[in-house]
Order: C-alpha cells, then structure tokens, then sequence
C-alpha cells in the first residue's frame, strides 16, 4: 500500500505539458474551451486527433502492439489530468474507445489491419448504430433488420440518437437477423465501411443546446458486405455487451474533466460578485457547495485510480454500471453549479458566438457562454450508454447473490 | 367562550366568477392561436413577438388590467394576472407582457411624475411596449445591488453602465431604467426613449425563446421630466414583488403542462413491453413530480392570495421565488430524464418547458438566494 | 382569493395562547418539550389530554355535535400554531384521529355511545392492531385470525409495531376473517373493549432511541365479543381505508410542529459557536440549510391551509399519500437539522434525563438531550402507515389516468 | 521519448502478507468472540469494556503496533491499522483503541518531553488505558478551535475548562488534554493522571454504546512534566488525521456490514408476495448503498496509501473525513427504511451500525465542515 511521487513520474508531467503548451492550434485549443459536450467539436477534434497520433499519444488505452503507448497506470492518469488543465478537446470516444478496442479483442485479423490503422490516425470516424426510436432502454427489442443475401445482407430500419452520424464515414452497428427466440439472441454486430451506401440517408437532429449532435440513421434496401459482421451472425448481443464494457469507462479517467469543469466554475466566481458581498468564490454557501462536489470527484478519482490499477473494486461486475452512474451524475451536478454561477448571464442563446472560427463575440464571458449549453447538454448523460435506471438495476442485480 | 368565534371563515383561494371567464377566455384564445408549432413559428421568424397575439391581449383587457382606473386601467389585483398567467405558461408566451405591463407599466404608474403618465395608455392599448432595464448581471436579486450610475447634469441626469436581460429591449418604445443617484445615493427610475443618444444595443434571443437586449448606456443625458421615482427601493421591491408572482404563475403553468405530458408519456411509451409508468422507479419519479408541483401551486394559490390582501412581505416573496423556482427546476429535469433522448430534442416542446423554468428561476434572485434569505433573520 | 387577518382571529389568538401559558402543569409542560416523537410521553399526554376536555378544546376535528369546536379553518390552525408554539404535548392520535372519527362515520349508534364519550374525554387510549410481523407495506396480506364462536370471535395470531398497546386499555384491530377470494377480502375491523382477556399478551420493543414504544401482541385463543365489529364481516378493508384518510392527514395540521422544530434549532443555534466564527445562526451555511427547510415547511402550511379550507388541491385522489410523504420527509429532514445543531452534544445516551420528572440533569442543553432521539425516532416517519415507497405508488397510480 | 517512461507501475493499492495475516487474525478472533449478542451482553453490563478482549488486542500486538521500535512498539503503518480496522466497525468494538492508541497514545509518543514515556510500555501492554481529552463541544473540528485554558502556576501549570465526550475518559489511567497557554497563546498538551484534584467527570454511554465522559476541569494543578508538547497543534493535526483514517477504517467496516445485511434481507423478505429487493424503488435503493460504499472504500484505499507515502494533506482528510461520514450516514440510513420497522429496534444490529456511523461522523468535524473547509481555497 503505498503511492511514490517519483521525479520521473514529474519530468513526464513536465514532458506532456510541455506538448500540450505547444502543439495545439488556436482552432483546437478554441474547440477545446467551446466543448459543451462528450463530443467536441468534430473538424478541431480529428485535427487534434491527428497531431496526437504524430506524437504517438492518440490512444494510451490501447496494447502497445496496436499503437498504444505502454504508459503506466500513474502515467495515463497524469496524461488525462494535463490534457484536461489544458481544456484540449477530448477525442471522440466511438473510434478509439469503442470500436478500435472491440476490433483488438474480438475482430478477425482482416478486420484490424483493414480499420485499425485509420481508426488510430484518425482519418476515419466511425458512428455508433444502436438505439432505435422503438429501443431506448430495452436496446435488445431493436427492429432494424439485415436479411442475408449472397456475401450481403439487405438492411431495413433505421437507428436514432446516433451521434456525429453526419461527420462519420463508417459506422457499427446492431442488426436483427432473427426473430426466433429471445430478444437478445437474433441481434447481429455489423461494421459498415461507408455510411453513403445507396439507400441510407442521415438526418440530424438538433439539441436542446440548439446543435445537431443526434442523428436518424434511415436505411431503405441498403446492400453492405457480410464481411463486416464482428462475431457469429446472431451472436451481436454478446459482441455489444463486451463492448459496452469499453463504453461504460474502466478504461479512462473522467474525474479529470470534472476536475476541470469545477476548477471553471471556481474562476469564474472569482470575478462574479455575490449578492450576498464580496465574490462568489469567497461566498461560504459558494465554497460547500462547490467543495462538496469537489469531494466527490476525489472519490471519483481514486474509484479511477484503484480501478486502472487493477484493484479488486473493477472486478465487481457492476464496476462498469457504477462507474458510469456516478460520473454521469457529476457531470450533470458540475453543469448545475457553473449554471448558477453564470445566472442570467447563461439565459442568451448565442449559437453563432459558440462555433469555433465564429466573428462573433459572446456576449458576457466565455464562461457564461458555455454553462448553459454544457447544462443542457449534460442532461442527456444519465439517458445514454444505458440510463442511469437501467444501470441501478444492473448494481442491484450483482447484489442479489449477496 | 369560544362560541363566539364560531364560523369565521377567513380565507379564501377559490377564483370569483369574473377571474374565472377572463382565464377561460385567455386559455380559449391560446388554445386556438398559440400550440406549440405556432409558438415554434414566431420564435424562429425575425419578430420578436406577435403583433397579432399582443392585439388580442389588448382586446381582452390585459394589458389594462393591472393599472388603475384613474389611469386609464381596469384596476384589477394581482389574482386576476394569476388566473389567466398560467395559460401564459403553459403555452411558452413570448410576449413580454410581465416586462412591459407588470414591470415597465407598472413603474410608471408608481411616478410621482405626471409627465410621462400617457404612455400608461399607449402601453395599456398595445400601441406601445415597455422594457424594464434592471438587471446587471448575476445577483442583482434586490434594488440594493443596482450598481448603474445617474449624475445631475444641467436640468436632467447622464445614465452611465450596463444592463442586461432587457426583456424586449431591443424592440420596445421606451426603457425604464433602474440607476443609482450617484455611488451611494437611492435607486432611481427613468425613462429613456428607444433613440436617445448613447444607448448601445446587444439584442438576442433567451434561451426560452424571448427578445431581449445587453443595453450599455454610454452617457445617456435625460431631461427632468425623465425621472420617473428619485427614491424607488420600496417602489421597486412592491412592483417585482407582483412580477415574481405572475412570473411565478405562469412557471405553475409550464409545471402543469410538463406534469401532464410526463404523465401521459409514462403510461403510453413502452420498453420491455410495458408502459415505463409501471416501472417504479418511473412512477416514484412522476409521484415526485406531482408532490411538486402540488407544493408549488399551493405556494402560488396561498402567496396571490396574500398579495390580494395586501398582507405580503419580503418572506412570503422569497418563499415563493426559491420554493417555485427549486420545484420548477426539479420537474422540468425529472420530465426529460423521463422522456429519455425524445426529452432532449428541439422539436419536442418538454426542453422547451424547461428552459422557460430555468429562465423563471435565474431572474430576479435564484432559489438558493431567496432560501438563504429566509435563514437570515 | 383572499385571506382576513381580522381583529376576531387576533383575540382568538390571544384566548388560545393565554390558556395554554396558563392551564398546563409543569409537568404537562416538560413532557411537550422532551416529545421526541409523534407520541408524547403518556401519562402527562392523558393528563393534557382531560385538561383539553375540560376546556371543551380536546378535539377541534370532530364534528360539534360529538364534542369539536366548530371553530373555523383559521381557528384551527390558530389553534394548531399556539399549541406547538407553547411545546404542549401534542395529543396521541390513535384514539381521536383515528378511531374516534371512524366510529362518528361508520360506528353503530351503540358503538358511538359507548365509547366516543371516553375518548373524548380521556379515560381511554386506544391501540391500533394492524401489521404484523409477515405483514409490513403489505398491510392486506395480514394473517392474525378471528373465527366466529356463537356471538363472539376467538383470536389467534399477533400484532407488532402497536404504539402504545402498553399503554391502552382499548384496541382496534384488524382481522381474517376469511381466506377465500383476494386478500383484501376476508378482512374485518374489530374494535376490543378491553386489552386484557385472556390469552393476551403485549410486549414492548425498544426502539433505537431506547424507549418502548412499541408493542408486539400475541392472541392466543382469545374470545372478544363479536359486537366490535365496525361494519360487515369481511369487510374491514374498506372500513380502514376509511380510516387511513384521517391518519395520513387532510384533519390536522402538521406544519405547526414543523415550524417548531425549526425554531427550536434555531434558538439552540443562537448560543453554539461555530467552527467558521460567530454563532452558528449567524453562519451562511446554516442560514441557507434552515431557509430551504422553513421555504418548503412552508409550502406545506400553504397546502394544509388549502386543504382544511375546502380548496380542490383536498380532493385530488393522492391527497393524503401526498400529505403524508411531504409530512413524514420534512419531519426527518428537520430532525436531521437538529442533530447537526447539537453534534457531538448529541452523542451521549440519556435515557434516564429525558423522562419526565426526572431528577438527572441533562448533560448539555435540553436541546441536546432531545434532538438524537428525535432524529433516531423520526426515521420511523417513512415507514410507519404505509411506507414512502407504497404511499409513491399510490400517488403514481392515481396519474395513470391523466 | 515516452518509451523511458514506460511501466513505472507506482500506485500499489494492495495489502501485505504481513497485513493480510494481521487483519485475518484480529477477524478471526473476532468472529469468534465478538458477535452481535456478545457484543450487547458487554454494552449492558456494568463494564466500560472487555478487560478480555483489551488484553487479546494487546497479545495480538494492536495495542504496540503504531508505536516507533524504539519506543518499544512495533513501527506499524497506518496501513497496518487499517488493514484490520474495518473488522472493528464490523463488530461494533467498543474498546477505546482509537482514543487510547492512536490519540492519547500517539500524543505521549510525539512529546519531546521524556518523562512519560514509560506510559507508551503501559498503553502498549494494555496494563493503562489513555483518555483523549480534546473535544470542547459542537465544532472542535481543528486544534485552532480549542478554548480551554492553561496558566503557568509555580513550575507547572493549571488547567480550567471542559472537554466533552472524552472516550473512556472516566476509566482511563491517565488523560491527555490540549489546552491553550493562556487566551491567545499555542494550544499545549498535558498528561493528568485520573485522581487529579479538580477534575469534575460526568460519565455516560455514547449513543454507540462506547463509554465516555464530560470532564470539568476546575483549576487542575499539574507539575511541568506534565507538560507533552509546549506547543501542539501541528502534531495533533497529524495525530487527529491518522485517526480519522483509522476511524474511518471502522465506518467502512459499518458500512460493508450495513451492506451485505441489508441486500440479504432485501432478497428474503418478502411484500406482495416476492422478495423486496425485486421492487425496483428497494433495488435503486440498494445500488445506491453499493455505489456510496464504494466510494468510501475507494477513498479509504486510496487516502490510506497517501498517508503511507507520507504525502497527505489537509485537503485529503477533509476529503476523507467529508466523504465516508456523509456516506455513511446515507448508507445507515437507507439500511434502515429497507428492515423497516424491524430496523427501528434495539434488538436488531442495524441500528446501532447507524449509531457508530452518526459517531464517526459527528466527531472531529461533521462531513458539512469538512466540505466546506474544501471549497475555501
């Protein structure tokens, strides 16, 4: 039981601010500020994307043979820390996070030499195809059907919430191509290496922030190759809870972000007044409020660190549910508290103003031009990646043995 | 001895029949003019409102309802704004009617002035619209905190500083305008015509939909005659004081509308081949939900009635704004997390909702202002 | 729309606060203070109880003609404020909350003569016989048996959770009468004339808090006349339905102890330092906590306000699950509050200095000796006639319509 | 040049064999001679605590472990401590280690005064018990707060003023008590032996069933041995921060026990003819409970490595402290509402499990000070 504080461990710190202080464009480090999402802004994030992966940085995560780095567990950790102080835009989690791992675990071989190399440098982006509007939560119920035919198979359907779908150039997929049985068995996993086949069309669907990050996905006769399938046809089910291990976290730290998203929230009380005297920041309603989020994502932090340090607390089977429902919840708590501190100055709409490259000047800070959207935006958390009632019933499940 | 007492029936929350056919008549009108595409419509046209729907609302009296007969009004009480105010709410009313009848209006009715008393008519008849130009960034929950400067100058005054959340002040006839007699002095409340030189205009759009302006007055020089009130503080606690309330009526309406969509969509929307109102975790949702919304409208039916009688003061006042503006926030997130990715769209009306009641609960001093009020004694 | 704060009402208020500044003992007196849970302590409640009769003011609920005041909705809730203001011990309420109003709505004119005199008057307790250890929330589901012998019924099986039952020397209860058909039927309501025939037995269970307040009751073979029936055999489930709208609110007011409670933290909050400076009344935090408290104590004066006064918020079908679960969570929340105030003064157990007429000082203040077993008693709030959870369900299942 | 970086594995979060053998033996001993019965039969007898079980704490070599080597203790870690503390808040163990060892204890071993050393071979044996007297009533969460006074008085000192909840505090041998040298000097640190003149001890139970004392101070003469630490505050920092950690250790120890009681009951009670647990509101409840438990053990993990590596700071403790006493209060709580009524009684465990986890957090600072100490910067 111990934690050293090694000077390597801060020359490497040094190493990677250093990188981080110098590498990113204006129009990245922009994007980064302006993120109000999960998903950063789509054509600064892949350039960013583009320049970590010259460096060798673009996905720790992975095994060293696939491109990753080999850092250890402290290291990734610092890595994730500086890139947040940095507010750099996070890369998109579909390519490295979900598909790119699932390919190293379960991919056939042609499979990762064919996707694997472009997903690392980012010259593909791949969009998620799951949800339906009939399967929300009950994502097993999906309907949109693949029919074999020849070395094909014909898709009809369509998916919904699909994000970025309308920057993507490939996408995954879950298919039904059986109705026998239970719902779960029936669901194929499908890799599309285009997302212009004829018969699919895209059409998204604007936020309560007022972007389009959501996308329909319509398929209408659509032909793709069999060759995509990941895994045994109907055997999907299987293929896409291995991968929502990958989604649900254990892999990367989120508490830095919070860190970030707090450490915001406090500068910019450090110059809004309080009703009450004095500024925000020296406010003591201010300060428990604030410092007791702060201690939660501490919490957050060493639930992290434990689990990529291979403590027994990942191995719960219900690592993965709690993870995700703690950070989700954070986020949105964090995005309360920063729309607090913003006040009436979030109540502008300032679509224009936020897009990175904009001529427009926000009204108030660059702060209170975030809040808001990065608020409402954030309410989408604890409905995605499997609502948050979903995931407490999966933690209660893992109890009921107990 | 307590025979004596018997029977004193003292309190009374029930609408007469007048406030009742003048909510029908408003609701009957929106119902018909106002759904939600409509409303869609006008807030992504380039006007700011709709001239048309701002005639109606003069045809039906309410923008003369709360001045005084003497005025020119129709003397109504503030429980007559409450009665039709939930319909505003309910259908997302951009108009800004608290800003320029209950607030603006209003504050020129308070004058001690009589110079500026005819456009208690214009605005009144709907010839004319009115911003109220008060708030100067987050915390300006009470007059005390208005930090805007008014210096003497010759006959009249120079307004120098910034307001901001002008609602319709981009577009209004007139601003009355909330500033200090010099660093330290009283409040004071101005008008200042929609020309005069030295005003310079950000105009945007709320998040819930509405017109308004960032407005810098750069030296703005006014007459005498501007001076609508030279001492305002207690002027201004009563005038917002009434505003919260109809405000807060009509953020009861978005909470109804929000509580009975839910509702419906809980017991129509299936996954895992049931209605999602059968899950319980959905239900205990709803039922927290309809807990409160039935404290908040038992807050706004007791508070108006308080009004009504005179008897309110700032407690009641902050009750209301933290309780009205804590439940609001807490339906209107538990209706998206119920209506799961549909609740987060633009296209649906329950973001929209729940904008109106962010928009409700930042202005004019956030629930956890008026709560810690409270504690202060 | 409009509220009267007539001189009359004034008066009204001076009349009520003048007896009760005057007419309690000291006894009755420290028994309000050191309530530290629904149920005052008994023999002074009992005692306070006949002091009320004797003023004609013991039960201002009842209709004129069996004994209320017939005071008006602003009377009450005077009367309520004053009383709670006064630290009175507030009356127990199984006898005239509960049965007393059902035997005026369903009891035989028999039944109404025997015993609504001794209940109002306060020669009787009644003990309220429901769950039972296999029967918690599923209250319908109860097992204890009455078979019918001749003109009485013989008993077996038990009651737990029995407030008071130590204390009573009446009791109604519910029966099975019949196992046929759902379990909602075959129920019948019983009323006991007496609590020590033979074959009974009551043992009291201490609580968290260190007091016996309640009672487990074993019936065995026990013969009761069948007289006590309040309605048909089998058909006590709707008699208790009946009777569950007078327990779970809409009679009574309880935002009066409420403000109460809140008042007491504060007084005691006007003398203990806090570790920021100053006194802890005067500390932000403390004044933000307490204000979210007083605004939503508050909120439920204004519904009970609107409630006793006729308003349509009264008939919706939730009414009363809504009062009793604002009610019951105030109440715990409040206490929480109490015990902050107190801290570490809270932590010594002082069975003995609480007990009325002791002659063992309290260690610290008589705040500090009351707010732990407030708060440990409390948490019985959302459990106790019917839990939280069922009283959600009930509030849910009425929307289902909407 | 990341490749030099590469492996530097330096968070290791796992116990040593040493601990794993400690920890198994101090659970094992205890399994088998503290069980929820035992445990009550102690707490309701006239006893303070087991003599019995003090002298097998002490054969198992707890009661030496944090002393230094040459000191004639055993220079165990914090995490040793921890590793078999949990087992303590499992059985509910009402022997004052903490107090004694940790605090008391810990105060006489950092003293540069060597006159009492000798105590440390008495403590450690179990022969003498130690009271800690430090807490001056609600808010002596920081040496800074403590207002009792010390005056120098011929060679030695007088001590007047009261400490409340001194555990063990009326049967400890001897009491270390932090006192202030005068209104506004360094608070100090002294050893009273327990027939001092002038000590005024009002004994009782906790809630928690741990005996503890308030004890008045009235001009208690000591001689300038008496004195520990002339100035203190740094070390009881220090000395309060590794008891928290241990304190802590305890809580989750509760709340793992609170845990698993609570999912077992949920599984085999049954309502509505099926378990409870199967009820959606009962399962959200109980991955709750899961989801907070994690947490603190994560936070006890992770803060107890810290503390090993000696790079604490005070951040890290409020942290600590704020987190597992707010948690473990929500766990206790929710342990409670699902037994029902059967969690509201003195006979069942969980309640009293509830009982230490008010204690823990209560002590030393409430979760909402240390919070809020974190939000100021």
């Amino acid at each position: 039981m111990n934690i050293d504080f090694s000077p390597e461990l801060e020359a490497f710190r040094a190493e990677v601010a250093t990188f981080f202080a110098t590498a990113p464009t204006p129009a990245i480090r922009e994007a980064g500020r302006k993120t109000t999402s999960v998903f950063a802004p789509f054509q600064e994030c892949m350039e960013w994307h583009k320049t970590l992966f010259e460096k060798g940085w673009a996905a720790p995560h992975w095994p060293k043979e696939y491109g990753g780095t080999g850092w250890s567990v402290e290291q990734r950790f610092i890595f994730a820390e500086e890139y947040r102080k940095a507010d750099l835009p996070p890369l998109l989690p579909q390519s490295l996070g979900m598909v790119g791992p699932l390919l190293i675990d379960l991919g056939t071989e042609e499979q990762k030499q064919r996707y694997l190399p472009t997903i690392l440098n980012g010259d593909d982006f791949w969009a998620q195809g799951y949800s339906e509007p009939g399967s929300g939560s009950d994502l097993a119920s999906l309907s949109c059907r693949a029919e074999p035919d020849g070395d094909d198979y014909i898709i009809n359907g369509s998916k919904i919430w699909t994000t970025y779908a309308h920057h993507a150039n490939r996408m995954f997929m879950l298919v039904r191509t059986s109705t026998e049985g239970k719902k779960q068995q029936g669901i194929t996993f499908l890799l599309l290496d285009r997302v212009d086949y004829p018969g699919m069309e895209i059409r998204p669907i604007v936020g309560l922030d007022g972007f389009p990050e959501q996308c329909e996905v319509f398929f209408d006769n659509v032909r793709v190759p069999q060759s995509g399938r990941v895994g045994e046809e109907n055997d999907g089910w299987s293929v896409a809870k291995h991968l929502l291990k990958h989604e649900r976290g254990g892999g990367s730290a989120a508490s830095p972000t919070l860190v970030r998203y707090l450490e915001r929230a406090r500068e910019a009380a450090a110059i809004i007044a309080s009703p009450f005297g004095g500024v925000l920041a020296d406010d003591p309603v201010f300060q428990r409020d604030i410092g007791e989020l702060e201690a939660d994502v501490a919490s957050l932090a060493h639930f992290e660190k434990l689990a990529i340090s291979g403590h027994s607390i990942a191995r719960d089977p219900s690592f993965p549910s709690m993870n995700k429902t703690i950070n989700s919840e954070l986020v949105q708590r964090a995005s309360v508290i920063m729309n607090q501190v913003s006040g009436v100055g979030g109540l502008a709409r300032q679509l224009e103003a936020l897009r990175v490259g904009s001529n427009v000047e926000p009204l108030g800070s660059e702060f209170d031009l975030i809040s808001m959207p990065l608020y409402l935006n954030s309410r989408a958390t604890t409905i995605y990646a499997g609502s948050n009632e979903v995931q407490r019933d999966l933690i209660a499940r893992t109890m009921a043995g107990a | 001895m307590h025979a004596l007492w018997q029977g004193l029936e003292l309190m009374d929350f029930s609408f007469s029949q007048e406030q009742e056919m003048l909510r029908d008549s408003v609701a009957r009108y929106l119902d018909k003019n106002y759904d939600f595409d409509a409303r869609q419509a006008l807030v992504s046209s380039a006007a700011p409102w709709s001239a048309e729907v701002w005639n109606q609302f003069a045809e039906l009296g309410l923008l003369a309802l709360p001045f005084s007969e003497d005025q020119g009004g129709l003397g109504g009480s503030i429980g007559d704004c409450v009665a039709f105010a939930q319909s505003f709410g309910k259908h997302l009313v951009v108009e800004p009617y608290v800003s320029s009848i209950m607030l603006a209006g209003a504050a020129i009715a308070a004058s001690d002035n009589t110079a500026n008393l005819d456009w208690i008519e214009k605005l009144a008849s709907g010839e004319a619209v009115a911003g109220f130009a008060y708030e100067e960034g987050a915390g300006t929950a009470h007059p005390g905190l208005i930090k805007m400067v008014a210096e003497p100058s010759g006959d009249g005054f120079v307004l120098s500083g910034e307001k901001r959340l002008v609602l319709a002040g981009a577009d209004a006839d007139i601003l009355v305008v909330a500033a200090r007699m010099g660093a330290a002095g009283p409040v004071a409340l101005f008008l200042v015509g929609k020309d005069a030189d030295g005003l310079n205009v950000s105009a945007y759009t709320t998040i819930d939909g509405r017109s308004a302006a960032n407005i810098r007055f750069d030296a703005v020089a006014v007459g005498a005659d501007a001076m609508l009130l030279a001492d305002a503080s207690e002027a201004l606690e009563q005038i917002i004081a009434k505003a919260i309330i109809v405000q807060g009526a009509e953020a009861v309406g978005a909470m109804d509308a929000l509580l009975s969509l839910t509702a419906e969509y809980a017991m129509t929307r299936k996954q895992f081949g049931t209605p999602i109102g059968t899950f319980q975790s959905i239900a205990h949702r709803l039922a927290d939900m309809k807990i409160a919304y039935s404290k908040a409208l038992a807050t706004l039916t007791y508070t108006a009635a308080l009004a009504n009688s005179g008897a309110i003061t700032a407690r009641d006042i902050s009750v209301f704004k933290g309780q009205l503006g804590k439940m609001g926030l807490a339906i209107g997130e538990s209706a998206i997390q119920i209506h799961g990715g549909l609740g987060l769209t633009d296209e649906l009306n329950i973001g929209h909702y729940h904008k109106r009641l962010l928009a409700f609960d930042a202005q004019f001093g956030d629930h956890s202002y008026h709560l810690r009020k409270l504690g202060q004694r």
